[in-house]
């Protein structure tokens, strides 16, 4: 037998897909001018849909109409997770248990069945085909491991008929009835850079801590960020840390035993304590900082009075997929592109986020969206990992 | 000739033993989820599961019977897929180049680490743990995620498959034939046994030494070339972290120890590492249809694989066959002596 | 003892009879930089001399006992790891070890400082008890420790992640995370002395007595020729299970340590039973066992840690790093084998082992 | 050099090397030594451990590199850099240590290679019968050319080597103890072998520490001592004494030393009531101190074994057992090692050295693990004990791997006289070293007897046991077969050991 879907020839996303990424050796090649500009709009657009419930905005858009999914009954979902190895994954998978639970209540899904592919783009792959094979599933939610490996696989879901939500990282087709993201990579670049340069001056040093290299959501907000910085005369050296605190507290003391160091810039906010106490351990005056939404930075953040922001790669997302699917199942159209507001949290909201989300543990992130749902606080204060 | 020839269990045994056991287990589990563990979707994603691994496993078994180890399988298998991928280019005519070039490209690797153990003397963990790091450097430096695109006639390589047995898994049993009759019924075969049984004996019978070693790491890197195109083949691109992502490194290890091959080399049998990856493939399927906590399947893991390797560990104590029990009289005298003697090491207490 | 017989050979035996205790110290310490455990020191100074050329301001007291306190923490983990090695086994499990126990410390700790003590007193048991688990099943019941300690990496680290939900309540007391971030301060010429850096010499010390005590002696025994030493009377199941209990309370140091400098986050202590290994290697100790002395283990840290320093201070593009790590050390460690096969080979390195031009029946 | 060996008539010498030297690390172990072999001549060649003999042979082997001196075969300049070119050359070694695979079956290791091959695979087949062929040239049935040859004893491995050697149609083979783990009838079977082996033509180098298989078998004889050729005789114009006093460059007055006076056989120390395990059986036996009591038995019949279940270290599961009248129960070498027993293993290399550690380490070894607190004093007994025990070293921070046979023997026997036990089993404590080494070994037994020690001594040469032991037990398939006093001659041993008058238990 043979899968039926590979025989189709390759959608015609994939092809400029192919080409751009092959091997380069320019910097820039993560850099897209035309998304790039797309996302600097979209920090600014204005979003559809009820400020309160951010999980639910959306940009306007390309709607997908659902009218053939209407049905009754509660549904079975199986969801294709790519791993929850990070803390802002856990946050993000208690919170979409949380909501699953809410729609179980409203019988609108009966159960969903997860398989978690550890990180792994192959057994990703497996776990959906055995979805398709055996799941008896009623829609599919799909949080890709990565974009191009995962595409075929997406396509093949697409191709039983029933309703495919696609999240966090995108697939290169649009063959998802949705796919749910925040604005992106180059908007947190945008708004991190900007936010350095100005209260840096030119000649500056900024220490840019990176995960790791070849993760699209984490290259595209350094890509962007580099450009402003160059832009802005500003001199950032980049590293790649693995997220390990250790390796981010050697970083900076090594440059801090070189030089002064004016900033630190993240492309996610693993460590940022550790890069702040670098600082402070080797008596060197506290940066400028942008870090993310994790707890853990913006108590420190507090505690220090540091000048910093934290972007946000909004961790609500988690609830989306969900509700759309309750959408789609109504035969109410969802936006074929569900862009989530992904708006950073800046020295004037920070107090009211540590107080919402006070006794909540150092690796959870503000932005997590789930206040109204049952569980809420002790199951995210438990951490409690189905 | 031997009055009571005891059919000697060898670790091949116990390890089809286990297997037979794992499969026993997971009809029940995956029975009372609800689920037919003997349904066609469900035997691929099993044999789906050990066709990569099963690639590397098999060259692991090569390097570890010679005395070495590999720890930069999951390097080459990156490097393999993104060379194939973007070769191909998604043109099906580049199929072939993009093949060999991958493939020639792991033999090279493989030839660096088998020069670098046999001819410089480093160990095989260090050795390849740092080929592992000098690719990781490379792949960093030169790919900025996936790239290239397989195309169409090579992908249907890891989405074919015959009834429940997917193609993938055919290619890796055929190589496991061929490196079976290579062990068993070649020069190079008996010699890999030599060196790494001992490396003087093979020396003083005039074996080049240094041929079976380095032999061994190429095929072992060529093997996980195969597993790089075959990654290609289902994700459709090349990706220069496919190969950590599956953790292959350490997983081929235990795999093949847990099929029964010493890990410090001479002594081992290729079909009982394709039973250790049946065993693990086996795992994961039940644990993903029971829907076990990511965290706890890695600690199953870690304890299936101590206590599996344990049942027979404890086998190798036993001495030759005894000339007097404790209940019976006295016996004749034995004419088979199996086995030096190799009592525990520890003493007991 | 003084009564113990001794053979009285006949005469005048032309034989030279072993006399001399030990060679001249001089002799010895000439014959140990030969050695790779020997020549790992100057390797040392050789990489401390290339980092302070590359970025002088290295070279001042004060930066050089900031880095000797943040290498503390590989450094006892190197040390631990080679009570192992020499033993003739692996600890795979460390990684997860130091994972664990800063996890550990961060939520049974938190910021109540009267638990720091009772805390402190859990995790060192708990060390041991891991060692003591990998030493068991290694020796009792025989399965190769590479195999047992991976199944105990696996399994720890998946206990802590489960346990946790992944991530950590948050940093301990800060009274605790002292012991790893502190020091002793206003000290002249160096400012301060990292309490870390403290520690590792504490350990150093006590590992370099311990390695000379019977046990260390009775270790190195064990991981040459275990049967011998069993059959010497040498309990060699619970020599190896303390081996493995060392290495995992070195871990817990560590860990100790690492939570006071880094915090708590999961990939803290990510990979460290490789670093570790390397270390060791990379001070000339022989995988396998048997061989090999504990501070050059120590070294071997410093001088990997050096390496990077340097790799910094070049400003090496950041993903070359590995490529770079990797190539030393497999040179390193090439060059070390070298060393040992010429010694073992005797004198000059002129007789290679040629292999056998043509030999007739081969063909 | 007296080289006064005059060639067979008409015959040319096959091999001929003149002023081989060699050292490692710069001391020389072998000065300009001279060597001629005759085809269908056996030679000898003779010496103390250490003498070189051993390194003479890897030079004409290939293994080690000479550093002056020439060789020629059949008057050709020969180089060797391997072992495989001498095999090409004619020319094959049995070496002192065994070069077989465990693992590999007996067809496989004697193959290794140089596998038959059809096309590109080995030819199993082909193998296996040709080495049928070899060993039932060699009149050996019992070896299955299939079996691993880890399922082999001793002698049977030795034999498996011995037709390693010969399948390579050498003209010249030397021998490096081959006997060393073979006793009577398996030493018969080689005379056989060697004699097939000259009546061919083939030229015989020999090397054994027993005097009398030398005899026996050798036409002439080199002696080296200290890394020289000191003779090559006629084995006719030579008799143990002359031969013993070149070796050793002094008379050996009698072989076997007198009982030392004051030596009184007291009360028993050990005693082994109704013991047996898996392998041996109604074990009884008393140890008094003073005592030296020999074991004697054929290959197999659990000598070792029984040494090792009295030492714990595989212990009896029957029985019981009394150590000065106090329970003893044997469960493991610790145990045994506290309560004053010590084994001198039969394989120093793999069961008594740790071979990379220094001799201090190795000699310390007993005491560290077991009575850590006598370390200190132990350590300053040291040295003495090693002048006494005359071993030949560079200091005590030298390994024990790169000593000599009988040099690796006394550190062994060091260790635990650092633990002064007060019972000493050994188990064949003269394999493979000298005359010198083995009169040290004997007297040593003595003085600890005299000091009140009870010995167990187990041998494969008779007359050793009938030499130095006060009574004698004798082994068979696992049970004592009877007890000999001193005074048995070798055949009355042996028919004990064999059962010969016993009546034959018929095995099923
Ligand atoms: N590879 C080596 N490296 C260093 N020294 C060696 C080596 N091989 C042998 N020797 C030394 O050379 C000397 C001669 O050793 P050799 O093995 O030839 O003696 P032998 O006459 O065979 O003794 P034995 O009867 O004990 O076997 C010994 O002192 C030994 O320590
Ligand atoms: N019946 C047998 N057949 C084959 N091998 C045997 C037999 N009995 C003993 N062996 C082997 O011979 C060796 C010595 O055996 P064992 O200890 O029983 O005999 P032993 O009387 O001590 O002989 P020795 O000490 O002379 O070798 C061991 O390797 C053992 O496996
Ligand atoms: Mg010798
Ligand atoms: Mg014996």
């Amino acid at each position: 037998t043979t899968d039926s879907s590979i025989e189709d020839p390759p959608s015609a996303e994939a092809e400029p897909a192919a080409t751009e990424a092959a091997p380069a050796e320019s910097t820039d090649e993560w850099f897209d001018q035309a998304v790039y500009d797309t996302q600097d709009e979209q920090r600014s657009a204005t979003f559809e849909g009820d400020p309160a419930q951010p999980h639910l905005q959306y940009l306007a858009g390309d709607m997908t109409d659902t009218a053939a999914f209407a049905s009754e009954g509660a549904k079975k979902v199986c969801f294709a997770n790519a791993s929850i190895s990070n803390p802002w994954r856990q946050t993000g998978w208690i919170t979409m248990n949380e909501q699953l639970k809410a729609l179980q209540d409203s019988g609108v899904v009966s159960e969903m069945e997860t398989r978690d592919a550890q990180d792994d783009d192959n057994t990703q792959i497996s776990d959906i085909d055995y979805f398709i094979s055996e799941g008896n599933c009623d829609a599919f939610i799909i949080s890709p491991n990565s974009t191009a490996a995962l595409t075929p696989a997406v396509e093949r879901a697409c191709e039983t008929g029933k309703p495919v939500v696609v999240f966090d990282r995108g697939v290169e087709t649009d063959c998802a009835t949705s796919f749910i993201h925040p604005i992106g990579g180059f908007a947190w670049g945008i708004d991190t850079a900007e936010f350095l340069s100005g209260k840096l001056q030119e000649g500056d040093k900024v220490v840019a801590l990176r995960i790791l290299p070849g993760v699209d959501v984490l290259e595209q907000r350094w890509a962007a960020a580099e450009r402003l910085f160059e832009e802005n005369g500003i001199e950032a050296v980049d590293y790649f840390t693995g997220a390990d605190p250790t390796e981010i507290k050697k970083i900076i003391a090594d440059e801090l035993a070189t030089g002064d160091v004016q900033g630190v810039w993240m492309d996610a906010g693993d460590g940022a304590v550790a890069a702040i106490e670098a600082f402070e351990d080797a008596g060197a005056d506290l940066p400028v900082m942008t870090g993310e939404d994790e707890l853990s930075f913006l108590r420190k953040w507090e505690e220090t009075g540091l000048d910093a922001m934290a972007p946000v790669y909004s961790n609500f997302q988690w609830r989306t997929p969900l509700l759309a699917l309750e959408k789609i199942f109504a035969g109410e159209e969802v936006p074929a592109e569900w862009v989530l507001p992904q708006s950073p949290i800046t020295e004037e909201d920070r107090g009211e986020f540590l107080e919402a989300n006070e006794g909540m543990p150092d690796g959870h992130y503000a932005k997590f969206g789930g206040e109204d749902l049952p569980g809420y606080p002790t199951v995210w204060q438990e951490r409690q990992i189905p | 000739m031997s009055p009571r020839k005891t059919p000697a269990l060898t670790s091949t045994h116990i390890v089809y033993a286990v297997v037979l056991v794992t499969i026993a287990v997971g009809a029940v589990l995956v029975g009372s989820a609800g689920r037919n563990f003997f349904s066609t979707g469900n035997i691929s994603d099993i044999l789906t599961g050990t066709s990569v691994l099963g690639f590397i496993a098999i060259g692991q078994t090569l390097v570890i019977l010679v005395g070495s180890l590999d720890l930069s399988v999951p390097y080459v298998i990156s490097l393999s897929s993104l060379v194939a991928a973007t070769v191909m280019a998604n043109e099906t005519g580049n199929i072939l180049p993009g093949v060999l070039a991958a493939l020639a490209l792991a033999a090279a690797i493989g030839l660096a680490n088998g020069l670098i153990v046999s001819g410089l003397k480093v160990h095989g963990f260090i050795a390849t743990l740092g080929m592992g790091l000098i690719i990781s450097g490379y792949l960093a430096s030169n790919y900025k995620g996936s790239a290239g695109q397989t195309p169409l006639a090579f992908r249907l390589i890891g989405a074919t498959g015959i009834g429940p047995v997917p193609v993938s898994t055919l290619i890796m049993l055929a190589c496991a034939g061929a490196v079976l009759l290579l062990l068993n019924r070649s020069r190079l075969g008996s010699h890999m046994f030599a060196v790494g049984g001992d490396l003087t004996v093979a020396r003083m019978s005039g074996i080049k030494t240094r041929v079976p070693v380095i032999a061994a790491h190429v095929l072992c890197s060529v093997l996980a070339g195969l597993a790089g195109l075959l990654l290609a083949a289902r994700l459709g691109v090349g990706s220069p972290t496919i190969g950590s992502q599956g953790g292959y490194d350490l997983l081929s290890i235990a795999a093949v120890v847990l099929g029964g091959t010493l890990l410090a080399g001479g002594k081992g049998s290729l079909v009982g590492t394709l039973g250790g990856v049946l065993i693990f493939a086996m795992m994961d399927n039940i644990m993903s249809v029971l829907q076990i906590n990511p965290f706890l399947k890695d600690v199953v893991r870690g304890v299936v694989i101590v206590a599996a390797v344990a049942v027979y560990a404890r086998r190798r104590t036993l001495g030759r066959p005894a000339r007097f029990s404790d209940t019976t009289g006295p016996a004749g005298p034995p004419d088979t002596r199996p086995e030096r003697i190799q009592k525990d090491t520890g003493v007991t207490a | 003892m003084s009564a113990h017989p001794t053979a009285r050979a006949e005469s005048g035996s032309t034989r030279q009879p072993l006399s001399r205790n030990r060679s001249s110290r001089g002799e010895r310490l000439l014959r140990f930089l030969r050695t790779p455990g020997g020549a790992v020191f100057v390797l040392l100074l050789a990489l401390l001399a290339a980092v302070i050329a590359a970025n002088p301001s290295f070279g001042e007291p004060g930066s050089l006992i900031r880095f000797l306190g943040r290498t503390a923490p590989i450094a006892i983990a190197a040390i631990g790891q080679y009570f192992v090695i020499a033993s003739g086994e692996f600890d795979l499990s460390m990684g997860s070890v130091v994972t664990a126990q800063v996890i550990i410390a961060g939520n049974l700790i938190g910021q109540d400082e009267s638990r720091a003590i009772p805390v402190l007193l859990l995790m060192l048991v708990f060390g041991a008890f891991v060692g003591f688990l990998n030493g068991c099943v290694t020796t009792l019941l025989g399965v190769p420790s590479f195999i047992v300690t991976l199944g105990t990496m696996l399994a720890l680290l998946g206990l802590v992640m489960y346990w946790t939900g992944g991530a950590a309540t948050g940093n301990p007391a800060d009274s605790f995370r002292q012991i790893g971030r502190g020091g002793i301060p206003d000290v002249p010429v160096v400012e301060v002395i990292p309490y870390p850096l403290i520690i590792l010499v504490v350990v150093a010390g006590a590992a370099f007595w311990l390695m000379r005590r019977p046990f260390g002696r009775t270790l190195l025994a064990a991981g040459d020729n275990p049967r011998a030493a069993a059959l010497a009377g040498t309990p060699v199941w619970w020599v190896k299970t303390r081996a493995f209990m060392l290495s995992s309370l070195a871990a817990t140091a560590a860990g100790i340590i690492l939570v006071g400098y880094a915090g708590v986050h999961p990939s803290v202590g990510r990979g460290y039973e490789f670093t570790a290994i390397t270390a060791v290697v990379l001070g000339g100790v022989v995988l396998g066992g048997g061989r090999g002395w504990v501070l050059s283990a120590a070294a071997g840290a410093f001088s990997l840690e050096l390496l990077f320093t340097l790799l910094n201070f070049l400003g090496v593009q950041s993903t070359w790093r590995d490529s770079v790590q990797g190539l030393i050390i497999i040179v390193a460690v090439a060059v070390a084998a070298q060393t040992w096969q010429r010694k073992r080979r005797g004198a000059p390195p002129a007789a290679s082992q040629v292999p056998p031009p043509q030999p007739g029946t081969a063909g | 050099m007296d080289n006064d060996v005059d060639s067979p008539a008409g015959s040319e010498a096959v091999l001929r090397a003149a002023g081989l030297s060699k050292s490692f690390f710069g001391v020389p172990v072998l000065s300009n030594a001279d060597l001629t072999l005759f085809p269908g001549q056996v030679h000898g060649l003779v010496g103390e451990n250490g003498a070189g003999k051993s390194t003479l042979m890897k030079l004409l082997a290939g293994v080690h590199q000479r550093d002056s001196g020439t060789i020629e075969i059949a008057g050709q300049a020969v180089d060797f850099s391997h072992p495989t070119q001498a095999h090409a050359a004619g020319l094959s070694t049995v070496f002192q240590e065994f070069n077989l695979l465990p693992e590999r079956s007996v067809a496989e290791n004697i193959f290794l290679g140089r596998e038959p091959r059809r096309g590109i695979l080995t030819d199993t087949r082909t193998m296996q019968a040709r080495t049928s062929e070899l060993l039932a040239e060699l009149g050996v049935s019992s070896i299955r050319p299939g079996s691993p040859v880890s399922s082999l004893s001793v002698a049977q491995q030795q034999i498996v080597e011995i037709a390693k050697a010969i399948s390579y149609d050498a003209r010249i083979i030397s021998m490096d103890e081959p006997t060393a783990a073979l006793a009577g009838p398996e030493v018969e079977l080689l005379y056989e072998i060697i004699r097939r082996l000259t009546s061919r033509g083939v030229a015989v180098l020999y090397v054994s520490h027993r005097l009398k298989e030398i005899f026996d078998l050798c036409d002439i004889i080199t002696v080296l001592k200290d890394g020289q050729v000191v003779g090559c005789h006629p084995a006719s114009e030579l008799d143990d004494a002359a031969l013993v006093r070149l070796m050793v460059g002094r008379p050996i007055s009698a072989y076997f030393p007198d009982i030392e006076p004051g030596t009184a056989v007291g009360e028993v120390v050990l005693r082994a009531e109704k013991c047996g395990n898996d392998q041996l059986d109604s074990i009884d036996l008393s140890l008094r101190t003073g005592e030296i009591v020999g074991v004697a038995g054929l290959q197999g019949s659990g000598r070792t074994e029984l040494l090792e279940a009295l030492f714990g270290a595989a212990p009896f599961t029957r029985g019981t057992m009394e150590l000065s009248g106090v329970r003893y129960a044997g469960r493991s070498p610790r145990e045994a090692v506290r309560r004053g027993i010590a084994l001198i293993t039969e394989d120093r290399k793999s069961e008594g050295l740790s071979l990379n550690q220094s001799i201090l380490d190795n000699a310390l070894s007993v005491v560290r693990s077991v009575f850590p607190s006598r370390n200190r004093k132990a350590r300053a007994g040291i040295p003495a004990m090693f002048s006494s025990l005359e071993v030949g070293a560079r200091d005590l921070s030298q390994e024990v791997q790169y000593l000599s046979g009988g040099n690796q023997q006394k550190v062994v026997l060091a260790k635990w006289l650092a633990v002064n036990p007060r019972v000493v089993l050994l188990d064949e404590p003269t394999r493979g070293i000298d005359v010198g080494a083995k009169l040290a070994v004997y007297q040593l037994m003595r003085s600890l007897a005299a000091n009140g020690a009870a010995i167990l001594m187990v041998s494969s040469e008779i007359p050793e046991v009938l030499g130095m032991a006060d009574r004698i037990l004798v082994l068979r398939d696992g049970r004592i077969a009877g007890t000999a006093p001193p005074e048995s001659t070798e055949e009355e041993v042996l028919a004990l050991a064999a059962g010969v008058r016993a009546d034959q238990e018929a095995s099923q």
